[in-house]
C-alpha cells in the first residue's frame, strides 16, 4: 500500500523509519496541540502576554511566517508570470512551504484572538480602514490561492492521478495556474504590506510609526519587498535542509541560483530602502515626537543599537553583497550562510517591529515594559514547525514535490558507475 | 464657537483635572470600578493585567532629597479625537468593536463585537486599554451589586473607560423624557468626577463655551483642542493624539511630564 | 478496489463540499458567536426600579454621608451625599466600596461559637437565644463571684447611643473597664482638659485659616474626616498656605506649599522653637496672652514655689540654633516659618501623625497647641475650637446594686484615672501588659465592639498573648477580622447599611453634627443589631440591670433618645447646630485659673520638666544594633483601621507598596545602599524580624525605613490576607510620661539581604 | 463585509476595498468552477484514463 503511493522512480526510506520520524515529531505536535486547547479552553491567561504586551511572540511568529512564506507568491510571480521557467523545478516546494507558512498563521491567529469563536466577525464586521482587516481578508484569500496550488500537487499522486477527473482536473489548474498566480501576488502584496503598516499606522507608537504615501505607510513598501526578498531565501534554505536531510540534490543548483539572484538583488535594494526609511524616521518622523533616537535603544535590559546592526548590516548588508555576487553564490557556504542570515534579518526586523514596538515607553513617567513568553506560547509556536515538517515529510514521500528529482538520482547514479 | 453649540451642535465632552488638587486617593479609581462592574481578582499587584479603567500613577520629579517631589496622574481614557475622529484605537479595529461618537466624542467599546485582537491596545500610547485575561468571578453574594446599566465583560475581550457613557444615555433619556434636547452640564457627570473628594475633576461640553471644562482649558478647537490656559496640558500633545482629557499644573516639571522633549529642547509653552 | 476507492473519495469531498455549502456551518458558527456573548457564567445584572437611600458612614470617624443606588432590593452603588455638611458630594475610596464588605465573603453569616483552638477556625453556628444565654450565663456566674470587674469592653467609640449602651451596661453589671480605642483624640481630649479646663473634642477650623502649619498630620492622607480635609486642601489652593513638617515626602507634603524635613520625633521642640522666635519678635496675640492666658510668665503655686513661665523657657532653652541642632531644619528656616505663621491672619496649627491613629506624647501636643494660644486663635474663626460632645443622649441615671457599685470602684484595668495617669481616660496600649503580668487582676471576659485590637494594637504578640488569657471573648464584629478569628463567641453586628444608628461627631470637626446612619437593605444574614443585643443581654439578667433597659429594642431606643430629632435625621440625615460658636475668650477656659493654660498647676506640679529640657520620645531599641528606625506612614488607600481594606480598595495599591504579598518598605537610596529597587530583605526591630521588598525612594530621610499600615492582615478574605505585613508587629508602645499614652512614633530598625 | 452588514457604508474606502476583495475571490472562484467543469467534460470525453 504505502510503496504504491511514493511517486514512480524515486526512492523512499522504510515505511517504518518514516512512522518513527512521524511519531517524534508528532509528539511535539501534541505538545503544542495541548498548548493550544489549554489557551482555548482556559484563556489567554495561560501566556505571559499582558496589558502592555497584548501583541507578543504569537504576532511575531505569524509575521515572520508569512514572511518567509512569502517564497511562494514570488516564486510563482517570477514562474507564472514573469516568465522564469527554471523556477518550475522549485515552485512546488516553494508552494508548499507557502502553504504550511500560511496555514500555522491562521491557526496562530486562531489561538491568539480572545474570542476564537467570534473569529470570524472580522470579516462580517470589517473595518475597512484597519490594516489588520487587510491582513485577515488578504491572508485568508490568499491561504485560497496556496490551496488550489497546492491540490495540483496531491492529485499528481500517483495514485489519485489514476481518476480521470482528478488527473483533467489537475491539468486544468495547471493551465490557468497564471491567473491563480497572478491574484496571489496581487493578495500578497497587500497583506504583505498590511502587515507592514499594522505597526506604522500605530501613531500613538513614534517607534513603530512611519509616514508614507497615501494610507500606505513606507513600511508596506519595505514589508512586500522584504518578503519577496527573504521568502525565497527561505525556499533555498529549506531545499538545502531537506537535501541534506534526504542525502540527495532535489534541485539544480542552476535554479537555485537564478533564484538566489533575484533574492540577492531584492535583498540589496530592500537593504538600501530600509537604511533610507531609518534614517528618515530616526532623524525626522520620531524627533518629531519628541523621541531621541537612543531613547529607543537605551534604559532596557535588551534593546540596544545592536540589534539595529544586527538587522540592517548583519542581516541586511552582508548577505546582499554575498547574493549579488556571482563568487558569493557559488560558494555553497556563503550561498547558505547568506540565506540563512536573510531569513534572519527578516525574522528580526519582525521581531523590532512587534516586540520592540511594545517594549518602548511612550508616556513618560514609564519604562521599558519586558516580557518572556510562557511556555504555552513556545509551545504553540513551535506546533506549526512540527507541523509542517510533517507536511513536508507526507508530501515529500507521497507526491512528485522536485520534478528533478528522478534525474538527478539518475545523473547520480550514472555517475557512479561510469 | 459659541453660536455653533447653541443650535444643537455636536457636543465633544472631555475632563479637566487639575493635579494640584488631585490627591492621589484613589476614590476616582473606586468610584470607575463600582460603577462600570469591574471585576477582581485575588492578586492584583501586577499592574500590567489589573483592569482599572482609571489608572493613577505616581510621578517622581526625579530628584534627590529633599528636593523631591510627586504627584499623582489619574489616567482615564483620553478619548482621543485624533484628526478628526481618527483615533489611535478605532482606526485599527478590524471589527468596528470600537468607535469614536461625532456626537459626544467619546469613544465606545463593544465587548460583544470585540474578538479580542489586543490590536487597539498595541495603539494606544496611554495603556488606557485592557484586556479580560480571566474571566471575571465575583464572590458568592457579590454579584448582588453588580449595576445593570453595563453590561460585565466576558473574558477575552476589551475593555476601557467610557465617560460613563450609560450615565449620558440615562441623562439624555429623561431628558427627552422632559421635552427637552439639550443636557444640562451637571445632568452627565462621570462616576470618578462626582466621586472625587478633593473637586479635582471638572466634566462637560468642550464645544461649549459656558461648561467650566472650556473655561478652565480655553480649548482651540480649531487646532485639535489645543489648550490655551498655560497651565494645563495633555498628554503626550505631540503624538497628535488629541485627547479629551486635560490635566492642569502650577508646577513646571509635571507639565514636562506630560511630553517627551529631545535633548536640550526648550518646552514651548502655548501661549 | 478502484470503484470503491473512487466512490469513497466521492462521498468525502461531496459531502464536505455538500456540508459547506448548506447553512449548517455558518449556523453553528453563529450560534456559537452568541454562546460567547453570553456566557451562562457571565452574570447578567438584573434590572429595575431604581431608588436612592440617604445614609451615613461610620467605617472610620470621618462620618460622611452616602447616597445608595438601588435596584430593587439592590444596593449597586454608593455615592457620597450632596450638601452633606462634612463631605459634599465627595467620598473616599473605603466608603465606595462598602457594597463589598455589605455583600462580601468576610460577613460572619450567623452567631458562631468556637468548637477548636483559638484562632484556629473551627466554628459552630448557634441560635442567637443560644449564643445570648451562653454569655448572660458567663456573665452572671461571673458576677455571683464578685468579678464582675474582670469583664472588659474595647469600643472604637465612646460616643453615640450603642457606645452609651455598652457603658451603661457595664456599669450597672459593675465593670469600670470600658475601653476606647487609642488615637490622636486621646491626646486632644487631654490637651484640651489641662489647657482649657473642659471636657471637649478638638475642632478644626480648617476652612477658614489661611495658613496651616502640620506637624506630620496626614491632612489629605486620611487625618481627621478624610473627605473634608481633601475639599479643604482644594480650597486652600492660592488662598492660603499649607506647610507640612514630617520626615517624610507623604502626599501631604507633596501637596504642601512647602515641605520641611524634621528629625523624627522631635516636633515639639520645633513648635517650641517658633514659639521662641514669635516671643522674641513680640508676633504674639498680646490681648488673648496677656488678658486671657496663664503661665505665659513666670508665676508661683499655692505652696510658694516659683516656676518658670511659657515665656521665659522658651527664650531660655529654644533659641533657633538650640532648635536647628534638635530637628535638622536650619535657623534660618525656623525664623522664616515662625515669621510667616505669626504674621498669617487665621493661622492654624495642628498635629497627630499621619491619620491620627496613634495618641502620640503629650508634649507634642501642648507645645503645638500653645502656637495656637500664642497666636490667639482660640475658639475662633479659621482655629482650633474646644467643641463639647452633643448632649442629646439623657436617659435616666442608672440605679446601682451593691455588686455593682463594688466592681465600679475597682482600679481600671488599664490605670487610666489612675494615680499615674489621672488626666487620661482610655490607655489601651497599656492593656495588654497589665493583662499579662496579671498585677491588676486577671481579665475574665472581653466584649469588642467595632474594633479589631488583634490587628491595630501595636506589639500584635503582646496582644494575642493578651487575648489568649481572657478565657472568654466575645466579638460582635460583623466580619471575620483578627479578632472575631480569635473570639470564643461571635454575635454579628448588622453592617452599616442594614441598620439604624447615630454617628455623631465626625472627627476634627468646629460644629456638633450628630450623623444618621439608616439601613439601606434588609439585612442579609442572620445578623442583629449590637444594641439590641446588649438590651436582650441586659434584659436576661433582670433586676436592676433589666430596669437600666427600659426600651423595646434599639431602634425604640434611638427613636425616644432623639426625641425630636428623629424625624429631621431622617429625613435629612444628620442634625446640625448650626447655632452652635464656640465659647468667647472670657467664658471658655474651666481651668483654675480660668484662662488659657500655658501651664496646668496641677499638672505642672508633677511634670515640671514637661517643656523644660526637651528630650524626644525615644524610639525603643539600640542604636548599634538597630541603625535605622523604622516609622509608619499612612495612606488613603489601606484602610488601617478596625475595617481592613476591602477587594476594590486594595486593588488600587500601587506596586510600589504590595508586590505580589510581599510589602514594600521606602528607603532613601542613600541608606538602602546595596539594594536595588525591589530586593528582598530582612526587616528587623527590637519587636521582631520580617521579609520585605525594598522600595528607593528620594522622598524620605535619610537613615530612615517607612512601612505603610493597613496591611498584614491574617483574616478577612484571600483578597485581603496574608498580604504584606502589619505593622504594629514590629513596633511596641512607648508609654508617654505624662499622660501614659502611647507616644512611639517608630522604633530602631535593621535592613539586612534576605 | 456584505452591503447589509450595519458598518458599510457606500463610501470610497468600501468600494475600493471590497471591490478588491470580492473582484479577487470572483477571479478564484470563476477559475475553480471553470477547472472542475472543464475536467468534468474532459473526463466524459474520455480523456486522463490510463
Amino acid at each position: 500500500m504505502d510503496s504504491a503511493l511514493i511517486p514512480e522512480g524515486v526512492k523512499r526510506c522504510s515505511f517504518g523509519k518514516f512512522i518513527l520520524w512521524i511519531i517524534i515529531v508528532g509528539a511535539v505536535l501534541l505538545w503544542g496541540v495541548v498548548a493550544m486547547l489549554l489557551c482555548w479552553f482556559k484563556g489567554l491567561n495561560q501566556t505571559n502576554m499582558n496589558d502592555a504586551y497584548g501583541f507578543a511572540m504569537w504576532i511575531w511568529a505569524d509575521l515572520a511566517v508569512i514572511a518567509l512564506g512569502g517564497g511562494a507568491f514570488f516564486t510563482g510571480l517570477l514562474r507564472y508570470v514573469i516568465g522564469k521557467d527554471e523556477l518550475k523545478n522549485i515552485i512546488n516546494y516553494a508552494v508548499l512551504i507557502g502553504f504550511i507558512c500560511y496555514s500555522s498563521a491562521l491557526l496562530i491567529l486562531a489561538i491568539d484572538i480572545g474570542q476564537p469563536l467570534r473569529g470570524w466577525f472580522i470579516f462580517w464586521h470589517a473595518n475597512v480602514h484597519s490594516m489588520l482587516t487587510e491582513v485577515a481578508f488578504c491572508l485568508s484569500c490568499y491561504f485560497a490561492v496556496l490551496t488550489i496550488e497546492y491540490i495540483p500537487l496531491i492529485l499528481e499522486n500517483r495514485q489519485i492521478d489514476k481518476v480521470p477527473f482528478f488527473h483533467n482536473l489537475s491539468h486544468n489548474m495547471h493551465g490557468i495556474m497564471v491567473i491563480f498566480a497572478a491574484t496571489g501576488a496581487f493578495l500578497s502584496f497587500f497583506h504583505q504590506g498590511s502587515l507592514g503598516g499594522t505597526p506604522a499606522v500605530l501613531y500613538g507608537r513614534p517607534f513603530a510609526f512611519r509616514e508614507g504615501v497615501l494610507i500606505w505607510p513606507w513600511t508596506f513598501f519595505l514589508f512586500t519587498w522584504s518578503a519577496a526578498a527573504c521568502g525565497p531565501c527561505f525556499t533555498i534554505l529549506v531545499t538545502w535542509i531537506t537535501e541534506k536531510i534526504t542525502r540527495k540534490k532535489l534541485v539544480r543548483q542552476n535554479v537555485i541560483m537564478l533564484l538566489a539572484k533575484i533574492a540577492g538583488w531584492m535583498l540589496a535594494t530592500y537593504t538600501v530602502a530600509k537604511i533610507i526609511d531609518t534614517w528618515y524616521w530616526a532623524t525626522v518622523t520620531a524627533p518629531a515626537s519628541g523621541f531621541n533616537f537612543m531613547d529607543f535603544y537605551s534604559n532596557n535590559p535588551l534593546y540596544g543599537p545592536w540589534i539595529l546592526v544586527l538587522e540592517i548590516v548583519v542581516c541586511g548588508v552582508i548577505p546582499s553583497l554575498i547574493l549579488i555576487t556571482k563568487t558569493g553564490r557559488k560558494s555553497s557556504f556563503l550561498l547558505i550562510s547568506a540565506v540563512l542570515l536573510a531569513v534572519l534579518g527578516a525574522c528580526v526586523n519582525r521581531w523590532v517591529m512587534v516586540l520592540q514596538v511594545m517594549a518602548v515607553p511612550v508616556l513618560t513617567f514609564e519604562s521599558w515594559f519586558m516580557y518572556f513568553p510562557s511556555w504555552q506560547e513556545i509551545a504553540t509556536t513551535i506546533l506549526p514547525v512540527a507541523y509542517g515538517i510533517i507536511l513536508i515529510m507526507i508530501s515529500y514521500r507521497y507526491l512528485p514535490i522536485f520534478p528533478q528529482e528522478q534525474e538527478l538520482e539518475e545523473e547520480k547514479n550514472a555517475s557512479i558507475f561510469v | 464657537m459659541k453660536e455653533e453649540h447653541k443650535h444643537g451642535k455636536a457636543s465633544k465632552f472631555g475632563m479637566v483635572i487639575d493635579l494640584d488638587k488631585c490627591t492621589g486617593c484613589g476614590s476616582c479609581m473606586v468610584a470607575c470600578m463600582s460603577e462600570n462592574n469591574v471585576p477582581f481578582k485575588k492578586d492584583e499587584t501586577n499592574k500590567l493585567d489589573s483592569i482599572t479603567w482609571l489608572r493613577i500613577y505616581k510621578l517622581t520629579n526625579g530628584k534627590k532629597f529633599p528636593e523631591t517631589d510627586i504627584c499623582y496622574i489619574p489616567r482615564p481614557c483620553m478619548q482621543c479625537e485624533g484628526d478628526h475622529g481618527h483615533s489611535p484605537c478605532v482606526s485599527v479595529c478590524p471589527a468596528t468593536a470600537t468607535d469614536y461618537n461625532h456626537e459626544t466624542g467619546i469613544v465606545s467599546q463593544i465587548y460583544t463585537r470585540c474578538f479580542g485582537c489586543r490590536y487597539c491596545m498595541a495603539a494606544c500610547p496611554y495603556h488606557a486599554r485592557y484586556f479580560n485575561w480571566w474571566d471575571p468571578v465575583w464572590p458568592d453574594g457579590m454579584e448582588k451589586y453588580l449595576s445593570p446599566n453595563v453590561s460585565p465583560r466576558m473574558r477575552g475581550v476589551v475593555e476601557k473607560c467610557s465617560f460613563c457613557f450609560h450615565r449620558y444615555q440615562l441623562a439624555k433619556n429623561k431628558a427627552y423624557a422632559q421635552g427637552r434636547r439639550e443636557l444640562k452640564e451637571d445632568e452627565y457627570q462621570t462616576a470618578c468626577t462626582q466621586a472625587c473628594p478633593a473637586g479635582a475633576i471638572t466634566f462637560g461640553d468642550l464645544n461649549n463655551s459656558h461648561h467650566a471644562v472650556y473655561k478652565l482649558v480655553k480649548p482651540d478647537n480649531k487646532h485639535g483642542g489645543r489648550p490655551r490656559n498655560p497651565n494645563a496640558f495633555r498628554l503626550l500633545e505631540r503624538l497628535g493624539t488629541n485627547p479629551k482629557v486635560y490635566y492642569l499644573s502650577s508646577r513646571e516639571w509635571v507639565r514636562r511630564a506630560g511630553d517627551n522633549y529631545i535633548k536640550d529642547e526648550v518646552k514651548k509653552e502655548h501661549h | 478496489m478502484k470503484v470503491c476507492r473512487r466512490s469513497f473519495l466521492s462521498l468525502v469531498i461531496g459531502g464536505a463540499a455538500g456540508t459547506t455549502l448548506s447553512p449548517l456551518p455558518w449556523k453553528l458558527m453563529d450560534d456559537s458567536s452568541i454562546w460567547t456573548q453570553m456566557w451562562p457564567w457571565t452574570p447578567v445584572p438584573e434590572d429595575g426600579e431604581v431608588s436612592y437611600v440617604n445614609t451615613v458612614c461610620s467605617l472610620c470617624p470621618g462620618g460622611c454621608g452616602l447616597t445608595v443606588r438601588k435596584i430593587n432590593e439592590r444596593a449597586i452603588k454608593i455615592e457620597g451625599m450632596k450638601a452633606y455638611p462634612v463631605n459634599d458630594g465627595g467620598v473616599c475610596l473605603l466608603g465606595l466600596s462598602g457594597l463589598q464588605l455589605l455583600y462580601g465573603p468576610t460577613r460572619v453569616k450567623t452567631p458562631l461559637k468556637r468548637v477548636g483552638a483559638r484562632g484556629e477556625g473551627r466554628w459552630e453556628k448557634i441560635s442567637w437565644e443560644d449564643a445570648i444565654s451562653e454569655v448572660v450565663k458567663k456573665l452572671a456566674d461571673l458576677r455571683a463571684k464578685g468579678l464582675s470587674h474582670t469583664v472588659g469592653c474595647i469600643s472604637d467609640s465612646d460616643r453615640g447611643t450603642v457606645a452609651h449602651l455598652l457603658g451603661r451596661f457595664l456599669t450597672v453589671y459593675g465593670s469600670p473597664n470600658f475601653i476606647r480605642t487609642p488615637s490622636m483624640q486621646d491626646s486632644y481630649e487631654q490637651t484640651m482638659h489641662l489647657m482649657h479646663g473642659v471636657q471637649a473634642s478638638a475642632g478644626f477650623d480648617v476652612e477658614n485659616a489661611d495658613f496651616i502649619l502640620s506637624f506630620g498630620s496626614g491632612l489629605i492622607d486620611g487625618w481627621g474626616s478624610p473627605v473634608r480635609m481633601f475639599k479643604v486642601n482644594s480650597a486652600l489652593k492660592g488662598k492660603g498656605k499649607l506647610v507640612q513638617v514630617e520626615p517624610r515626602l507623604s502626599n501631604t507634603a507633596a501637596k504642601s506649599d512647602k515641605w520641611i524635613p524634621i528629625k523624627p520625633g522631635t516636633e515639639a521642640a520645633l513648635a517650641l522653637g517658633l514659639a521662641h522666635v514669635i516671643i522674641k519678635e513680640s508676633l504674639y496675640n498680646r490681648d488673648f496672652v496677656n488678658n486671657y492666658s496663664f503661665g505665659f510668665n513666670d508665676w508661683t503655686d499655692d505652696r510658694g514655689r516659683s516656676h518658670k513661665g511659657f515665656k521665659k523657657l522658651v527664650l531660655d532653652e529654644y533659641g533657633p540654633d538650640d532648635v536647628a541642632e534638635i530637628t535638622g531644619i536650619s535657623d534660618s528656616t525656623i525664623i522664616a516659618l515662625a515669621r510667616s505663621f505669626a504674621r498669617a491672619s487665621k493661622p492654624l496649627a495642628v498635629c497627630g501623625r499621619g491619620q491620627g491613629n496613634t495618641p502620640g506624647g503629650l508634649s507634642e501636643f501642648m507645645a503645638v497647641h500653645a502656637l495656637n494660644a500664642l497666636v490667639g486663635n482660640i475658639n475662633k474663626k479659621g482655629g482650633v475650637w474646644a467643641v463639647p460632645d452633643p448632649d442629646y443622649i439623657r436617659w435616666p441615671e442608672v440605679e446601682m446594686d451593691i455588686n455593682a457599685a463594688k466592681g465600679m470602684q475597682a482600679n481600671r484595668i488599664d490605670g487610666a484615672g489612675g494615680k499615674t495617669y489621672p488626666d487620661s481616660r482610655y490607655l489601651l496600649n497599656r492593656f495588654p501588659e497589665a493583662v499579662n503580668s496579671g498585677k491588676e487582676y486577671p481579665m475574665k471576659a472581653l466584649f469588642v465592639v467595632g474594633a479589631n485590637p488583634v490587628y491595630t494594637i501595636p506589639d500584635s504578640k503582646a496582644v494575642k498573648e493578651a487575648f489568649d488569657k481572657i478565657p472568654f471573648v466575645v466579638s460582635f464584629s460583623s466580619y471575620m477580622d483578627e479578632t472575631a478569628a480569635n473570639a470564643d463567641l461571635i454575635l454579628p453586628n448588622h453592617v452599616f447599611l442594614e441598620r439604624y444608628e447615630d454617628v455623631p461627631m465626625p472627627a476634627g470637626l468646629q460644629k456638633p453634627i450628630v450623623g444618621f446612619s439608616k439601613p439601606v437593605v434588609k439585612p442579609q444574614f442572620n445578623t442583629r443589631h449590637v444594641g439590641d443585643v446588649i438590651i436582650q443581654i441586659a434584659k436576661s439578667f433582670g433586676g436592676v440591670i433589666a430596669d437600666a433597659f427600659p426600651w423595646d429594642n434599639y431602634e425604640a431606643c434611638l427613636q425616644k433618645t432623639l426625641g425630636n430629632k428623629w424625624n429631621a435625621l431622617n429625613k435629612e440625615g444628620f442634625w446640625l447646630d448650626s447655632n452652635f460658636m464656640a465659647k468667647g475668650w472670657k467664658r471658655a477656659f474651666s481651668t483654675p485659673s480660668g484662662k488659657f493654660e500655658f501651664f496646668s498647676r496641677a499638672f505642672a506640679a508633677k511634670n515640671e520638666n514637661l517643656f523644660q529640657q526637651f528630650r524626644p520620645v525615644e524610639p525603643e531599641g539600640d542604636e548599634g544594633r538597630f541603625p535605622l528606625i523604622l516609622i509608619p506612614y499612612d495612606y488613603m488607600r489601606l484602610a488601617s483601621g478596625c475595617i481592613g481594606d476591602p477587594p476594590f480598595a486594595i486593588k488600587t495599591v500601587e506596586d510600589t507598596v504590595l508586590k505580589g504579598d510581599d510589602i514594600l518598605v521606602e528607603v532613601n537610596p542613600k541608606s538602602g545602599r546595596g539594594f536595588r529597587e525591589g530586593d528582598q530583605a530582612i526587616l528587623s526591630t527590637p519587636k521582631g524580624a520580617v521579609k520585605v521588598r525594598v522600595h528607593l525612594f528620594d522622598g524620605i530621610m535619610p537613615g530612615l525605613v517607612a512601612m505603610p499600615r493597613g496591611l498584614g492582615h491574617t483574616a478577612y478574605d484571600e483578597y485581603l490576607a496574608d498580604k504584606g505585613i502589619n505593622f504594629n508587629e514590629l513596633i511596641g508602645p512607648v508609654e508617654d510620661p505624662a499622660s501614659g499614652l502611647d507616644a512611639a512614633w517608630g522604633i530602631r530598625a535593621k535592613l539586612t539581604r534576605a | 463585509m456584505l452591503p447589509f452588514s450595519f458598518e458599510w457604508l457606500w463610501d470610497i474606502s468600501h468600494m475600493l476595498f471590497m471591490g478588491g476583495l470580492w473582484y479577487a475571490l470572483t477571479i478564484l472562484g470563476l477559475g475553480m468552477t471553470y477547472c472542475i467543469i472543464k475536467a468534468a467534460i474532459d473526463t466524459s470525453k474520455g480523456k486522463g484514463s490510463h
